[in-house]
């Protein structure tokens, strides 16, 4: 569940600055996608990148956690 | 001792929760420069004005006790919809976090950490506010009256430091509205009613919390005002210390008033350590709207909400790059799209629907309640 | 506990990876105390900067070397020349503790609006140093002229001019902010300090300079430069200098006030407040300068008997009708030769009738130069110093 | 949390596996019941002490029956012994009482010794118990119960000054290793009935007595049940010092901040004793124990009590400012000198830079360099024996002070901020808190020299959540400070005086909540009519 709550939650906010910048900038949607998608060179991108990782791998183990956790629960039962 | 399963925050946890979410980012980027040298009456003006919407969210979470803003919707609208609109809600969250996230990177860039990417900046500051409401509630009540008196204290010594220093010419005030009320009130709508003054409706997850609900809405309207007087205090400060057109064209219009500052060849340069005086109200700020959403993800997703944070500070984090590419997107957007696309519909709209559908349900939970 | 582990030890890490994107040890470094602009052979500009030599400030370090380096480059921009300086110095420059400015003469007539941007906008600049014409000089030779109390030259000329401030009047508190803020105000024009050197400049740029008695060169300051918006336009004597700033932040002066024929009283100005009065008398502005101040006897050479309040009165009469008359010759003066309103004059104006200011704002120097200035001084003479009668009184 | 459980899981069947051997190793543990026979129970008790040179065991009449009386001359007093058993004994007219039944015996008791602590007991483990405690186990043929009788006196240190805490005015008395004089210096301070003091037996070796003392009347109950329970929970084998139990029954242990006051102070003892805490006294160890604690407590000194009030409070401030410089004052001076050099003033500014020239190192290196050196010789001050602890001052002044700087390792200004770093680490009256402060620095040093400032106000931001996240038995660390308590506040960062302070702190949610309500300022005797004054 926290994994698909996590991919929800990053493809529609990303979608909703997609849409805001589609405004701005007044650029069609696949254009804006690539524009804002791709940073900066260097560094920053690793960094971004690698945060966001670590999320969705964290949010993978809570999700196994949490599963591991209930059937246990059911086992006790 | 067992621990207290329902999160509770005490009245003066509350009251400064709200004083620090609303000085928050507002205290940075420097609201009601487009009044010029009217800017604080503006400030109080919508202070004052806003009384009502946040009366009005107080009204509704008093309705139904004990639920928070979207336990409420639930009720009222029913599962599928309230669903939908949850989802919203936390997406709307999230984005504010980010904004205002992405305000405090680019002051700690721009002013302090030239050479650092302010992704670093994001992610540590987020992996902090994943600590602090993976503690809980309580404890970000707590910390919050350790830090509050250092935050009143510096926006108050400021004005004080910057009379001393010779640097307060009370006359760049004048003259008081020159051309009537109406740029005044073009300032107050949309802009200062809807930040930092409407946000408060992410309290409406908050607030069903308080230990003496009683009385959360009378603090509450009382933060209201007192923080709506020191962010007046605040903008006179800089107005009189900058004159209004410097005020408008600085970045970080407090910042630039305290860099004034100038003590005895040594209280100098004081604006670095305003800075941190500042990131406790971006903290709270953020904490709160971060914490609204994940009460939402935790009632569709049913997962308890620790569960969410780690993973969704790093979406925080990570919207809080791409929201904008440089500054002067992030800027406009925040005048020109926000407050009409996404602050007008969350903060009034959508209350405002669910106003008739929770006088219908709490009657009949009172007829309920009656019956028993 | 597992999430907070996971936290700090990636909070760890990402400090351990990430290296320290802003860490510049002192010794890395070099600290800019001052900045010359001129108008280059080559280029638009020719900027200078003094660099701190910190270890000669040092007691213990000191070995008598030179405590401030300086180094030139010509260019168009001056953010590029600062950060190019590393041609012929070794240290990233750093700018946050810059306490002067120096532009030429040429430059500033030709207008410093371009560069004054750049100190504003680029944060590396605090707020707080003083801006500086040279006049009849070239702006580079400021900058190398040493001194032996405070060696470092624009640390002296900092501490030089705000002292002349809080003590005489006699230099503008004029700070970049400031005199941003005249230049973007459509009722004020901005002013900025003078200075020259007095002696040869060569002589100054050597410490040997430092051991003699009385220094072969020295930088003083001559008074205030006009500006009308950016560009120089004129200068005003020292005397002038203090009757613009007592219509402005005065805070102490001296004045000497005749008191009869070939003598004079010294009275020490102190407690200063200015306000201007606006208004429109039909198509000409009009404007009441207001002086309230207090005023100590420091000297006297009359006999007049101390101890009389009738001599009070008489004294404060003479400070009062000698000091408006000051005020309006320098004010007249700026209005007839220059035309520009470096009182702001304009900006009382502005608070006082707004609509009327608005009509006018544009072409204000207009306005300005054909307005009615009525000043009025209060003072009142509080106490002579800490003997009653003079000894000049008992001799009658 | 997988991999703990399982780790916690293998612990548990390891101690299964251990439980038959343990039980043979502490003797007579599952001992049956004193037998009728007096034969039997002799070789019984033979056989648990043997190979013991102390033990002493010798046939006696008790009455007109046998008997045998045994006791551990290490653990008892011999004097006393004779004195108080061995001559009522030995009394001829003794001889011929019948002790038939336990009423007899209890009669007997009674009469010839009278005055001494007794127990009876039921199981032969018990009275080697108490044998094991210093008294002398007297059992008597045919009879059911066995009866210890109190002749233990073991030499202990002293009563000393404290070598903690020490006070320039105000008692001068320290805790000893010995529980009963503790208990003793204790109840001397507080002579009232409802100072109770309860015991119980932890460690499942060593068998260490832990007392808790508390006034009935005051302490909460809630939390005195809370302390008893977690002291009852303690399943260790072995208690050598208060710090052992003090792991035990900390709410956290993942936490650099001491949950538990200790003290080796009888009055600071006995004065928490009349707020509404709990003191627990470890035998063996000089220091008691004090729960619940709040972080302020670590900042109080018995002192600020016995001087003046502005002394006292101003005192107390400058501990709380020693504590934020313990703390930060290193890492400011990395985040000063490597990132914020616009902070410093000009002439500051020049005498630094003047000062680091030439020196090699980055300025986190040389802080760390010096720091470590410091805490090693901070180490070797302390484990050194005493006689050659002088050669570490001088050692050390040398080392730290003058031949780093003048062989350009370090700068000048740099031993400065050492040096006053390492004074304020001392000024915290308890030292198991000064070491949070001295460990948290290392972490604040290295998050200053990534970020500046910014990483100081995250550690700072950090450390603040994780002090507001704690709890001690219940009450939050942070008590009167956060959670605000305003009534509370008049024994914070100020000490208020005595008639201002009338209640009791709040937070301890005490059962009497005034402590002096009649205690009024101090002021002359009111002068007569006419006086005039």
């Amino acid at each position: 569940m926290v994994t698909i709550a996590f991919l929800f939650i990053l493809v529609s906010s990303t979608l909703l600055s997609i849409l805001l910048d589609m405004h701005l900038y007044d650029l069609s949607f696949f254009q804006t996608l690539h524009f804002s998608l791709t940073l900066d060179a260097g560094t920053r991108k690793t960094i971004v990148f690698t945060a966001l990782i670590t999320g969705l791998l964290a949010s993978f183990i809570l999700d196994y956690r949490m599963s591991k956790e209930e059937s246990e629960k059911k086992e006790a039962r | 001792m067992q621990k207290e399963l329902v999160e509770k925050i005490s009245l003066t946890q509350l009251f400064i929760l709200v004083s620090a979410f609303l000085f928050g980012s507002a205290i940075v980027v420097g609201i009601g420069g487009e009044a010029e040298q009217d800017s604080w009456i503006a400030i109080i003006v919508a202070c004052l004005l806003s009384i009502i919407p946040v009366w009005f969210y107080i009204f509704l979470v008093s309705r139904i006790p004990e639920k928070n803003l979207f336990e409420i919707m639930e009720i009222a609208f029913g599962k599928m919809i309230s669903k939908v609109l949850i989802l919203l809600y936390i997406l709307y969250f999230f984005y504010i976090s980010a904004r205002v996230l992405r305000d405090f990177g680019e002051l700690i860039v721009g002013d302090m950490l030239v050479n650092t990417p302010i992704e670093v900046i994001s992610i540590t500051f987020m992996l902090f506010v994943a600590y602090i409401l993976y503690l809980g509630l309580e404890v970000l009540g707590r910390f919050s009256e350790i830090y509050a008196p250092y935050l009143m204290g510096s926006i108050l010594a400021v004005g004080i430091l910057l009379l001393f220093s010779r640097e307060l010419h009370v006359k760049n005030v004048l003259p008081i509205l020159p051309e009537g009320i109406g740029p005044v009130m073009n300032t107050v709508f949309p802009k200062l009613i809807t930040f930092p003054f409407g946000e408060l409706v992410a309290f409406m997850m908050i607030l069903p919390y308080a230990s003496k609900v009683r009385y959360a809405g009378k603090t509450t309207i009382l933060a209201l005002m007192v923080s709506g007087l020191i962010l007046a205090y605040s903008s006179f400060v800089q107005i009189a210390t900058l004159g209004p057109e410097a005020k408008l064209r600085s970045k970080f219009p407090l910042l630039t008033a305290t860099g004034e500052i100038s003590l005895w060849n040594f209280i100098e340069r004081v604006d670095l350590i305003i800075i941190f005086v500042v990131m406790f109200g971006i903290l709270v700020k953020i904490s709160i709207f971060f914490y609204g959403g994940l009460k939402g993800l935790e009632l569709v997703f049913n997962r308890p909400y620790r569960a969410f944070i780690y993973p969704m500070a790093m979406i925080i984090a990570f919207m809080s790059i791409i929201i904008s590419k440089n500054f002067a997107e992030h800027i406009s957007e925040g005048i020109s799209m926000v407050p009409w696309i996404i602050h007008i519909p969350f903060q009034y709209g959508i209350p405002l629907l669910l106003f008739p559908f929770v006088l219908w349900k709490s009657k009949g939970l009172r007829s309920e309640g009656k019956k028993r | 506990m597992k999430t907070m582990k996971l936290l700090l030890t990636s909070l760890l890490l990402l400090g351990l990876l990430s290296g320290c994107w802003d860490t510049k040890e002192l010794n890395e470094v070099a600290f800019v105390t001052g900045v010359a602009i001129e108008q280059g052979e080559d280029a638009k500009y020719k900027v200078t900067v003094g660099v701190a030599n910190a270890s000669q400030l040092n007691v213990q370090k000191s070995e008598g070397n030179t405590p401030s380096v300086t180094f030139s480059l010509e260019g168009n921009s001056i953010s590029e020349l600062l950060d190019k300086m590393n041609v012929g110095l070794t240290r990233e420059l750093r700018f946050s503790h810059t306490r002067t400015l120096v532009i030429g003469e040429e430059v500033a007539r030709e207008g410093i609006a371009g560069f004054l941007d750049y100190l504003e906008r680029s944060g590396q600049f605090r707020n707080n140093f003083t801006m500086l014409v040279a006049k009849n000089i070239s702006a580079a030779d400021i900058l190398k002229t040493t001194f032996p109390i405070q060696k470092i030259p624009s640390l002296k000329i900092h501490n030089q001019s705000s002292t002349l401030f809080k003590e005489w009047g006699g230099a503008p508190d004029m700070k970049l902010s400031d005199f941003i803020a005249a230049l973007s105000s459509k009722g004020r024009h901005p002013v900025a300090e003078a200075l020259t050197i007095v002696g040869s400049p060569e002589q100054g740029g050597s410490v040997d300079n430092n051991k003699k008695l009385d220094p072969e060169s020295l930088i003083t300051l001559v008074g205030l430069a006009v500006f009308k918006e950016d560009k120089l336009i004129g200068y005003l004597n020292l005397e002038e200098t203090r009757n613009y700033v007592w219509t402005q932040d005065l805070i102490q002066t001296t004045l000497t006030v005749p008191c009869g024929e070939e003598k004079y009283i010294d009275v020490r100005i102190v407690n200063s407040k200015s306000s201007i009065h606006a208004n429109y008398n039909r198509e000409t502005p009009n404007f009441q300068v207001e002086i309230i101040a207090e005023a100590l006897l420091n000297g006297t050479q009359c006999r007049d008997d101390l101890e009389k309040v009738d001599t009070y009165k008489k004294f404060e009469k003479d400070i009062e009708v000698m000091s408006e008359s000051m005020i309006l010759n320098t004010v007249t003066k700026v209005q007839e030769e220059y035309e520009v309103d470096i009182f702001g004059f304009g900006e009382a104006m502005r608070r006082q009738h707004y609509q009327r200011f608005q009509a006018v704002k544009d072409h204000w120097d207009e306005e300005f130069s054909k307005a009615d200035i009525d000043i009025t001084v209060n003072i009142f003479l509080r106490r002579a110093g800490t003997s009653n009668k003079s000894f000049l009184t008992e001799d009658e | 949390m997988g991999w703990m459980k399982k780790i916690i899981l293998s612990q548990k069947s390891y101690n299964q596996d251990k439980s038959l051997k343990h039980e043979q190793l502490s003797l007579g543990r599952e001992a049956p019941p004193l037998s009728k026979d007096l034969q039997e129970n002799q070789s019984n008790i033979e056989k648990a002490f043997e190979n013991a040179t102390d033990f002493q065991m010798e046939n006696i009449h008790v009455g007109n029956r046998e008997g045998i009386i045994c006791y551990l001359n290490s653990m008892t007093d011999s004097s006393l012994l004779a004195d108080k058993i061995m001559v009522p004994l030995s009394n001829s007219s003794q001889q011929d009482r019948s002790i038939a039944d336990l009423e007899e015996f209890e009669a007997y008791r009674k009469e010839f010794f009278s005055g001494v602590g007794y127990h009876f007991h039921d199981t032969l483990h018990e009275l080697i118990d108490d044998v094991l405690a210093g008294y002398a186990g007297v059992i008597v043929d045919g009879q059911p119960k066995g009866l210890s009788l109190h002749v233990g006196n073991i030499e202990y240190r002293p009563i000393e000054e404290p070598s903690t805490q020490t006070v320039i005015r105000g008692p001068k008395e320290g805790f000893t290793e010995s529980m009963d004089t503790n208990i003793s210096l204790i109840r001397r301070r507080i002579q009232n009935t409802s100072l109770k003091f309860e015991s119980m037996t932890v460690g499942k070796d060593t068998r260490t007595s832990v007392t808790i003392a508390y006034i009935d009347e005051v302490m909460n109950k809630g939390i005195l049940a809370e302390v008893k329970k977690r002291i009852k929970k303690i399943r260790t084998h072995a208690i050598f010092d208060s710090g052992n139990v003090e792991e035990y029954i900390s709410d956290k242990s993942m936490t650099v901040f001491p949950l538990i006051y200790n003290t080796e102070r009888p009055d600071s003892a006995a004065a928490n004793l009349l707020e509404g805490k709990a003191v627990i006294i470890v035998n063996g160890s000089p220091f008691v124990l004090i729960a619940p604690t709040v972080f302020s407590d670590f900042f109080e000194a018995t002192e600020d009590y016995y001087q003046s009030f502005f002394i006292g409070s101003f005192i107390r401030l400058i501990r709380y400012a020693s504590f934020l410089i313990a703390l930060t004052l290193p890492s400011f001076y990395v985040a000063l000198t490597a990132f914020h050099h616009a902070l410093i003033p000009t002439d500051l500014l020049f005498s630094l830079q003047a000062q680091r020239e030439g020196v090699p190192f980055p300025a986190v290196i040389e802080l760390l360099i010096m720091e470590i050196t410091f805490e090693i010789l901070r180490e070797a001050g302390i484990r050194m024996p005493r006689a050659i602890g002088q050669t570490i001052s001088i050692v050390g002044a040398l080392v730290i002070g003058q031949a780093a700087v003048e062989a350009g390792l370090v700068s000048n200004a740099l031993v400065i901020v050492i040096a006053l770093t390492a004074l304020a680490t001392f000024v915290s009256p308890i030292a198991s808190f000064t070491a949070a402060a001295r460990l948290l620095r290392f972490i604040f040093i290295f998050m200053a020299a990534v970020f500046g400032l910014y990483g100081i106000l995250l550690c700072l931001f950090f450390m603040v959540a994780h002090l507001v996240s704690l709890r001690s038995f219940g009450v939050p660390y942070l008590a009167p400070i956060a959670p605000f308590i305003a009534e509370d506040q008049e024994d914070v960062f100020l000490r208020f005086p005595f008639f201002a302070n009338k209640r009791r702190p709040h937070y301890l949610k005490t059962e009497a909540p005034l402590k002096n309500p009649e205690s009024k300022s101090p002021s002359p005797p009111a002068s007569k009519k006419g006086d005039g004054s």
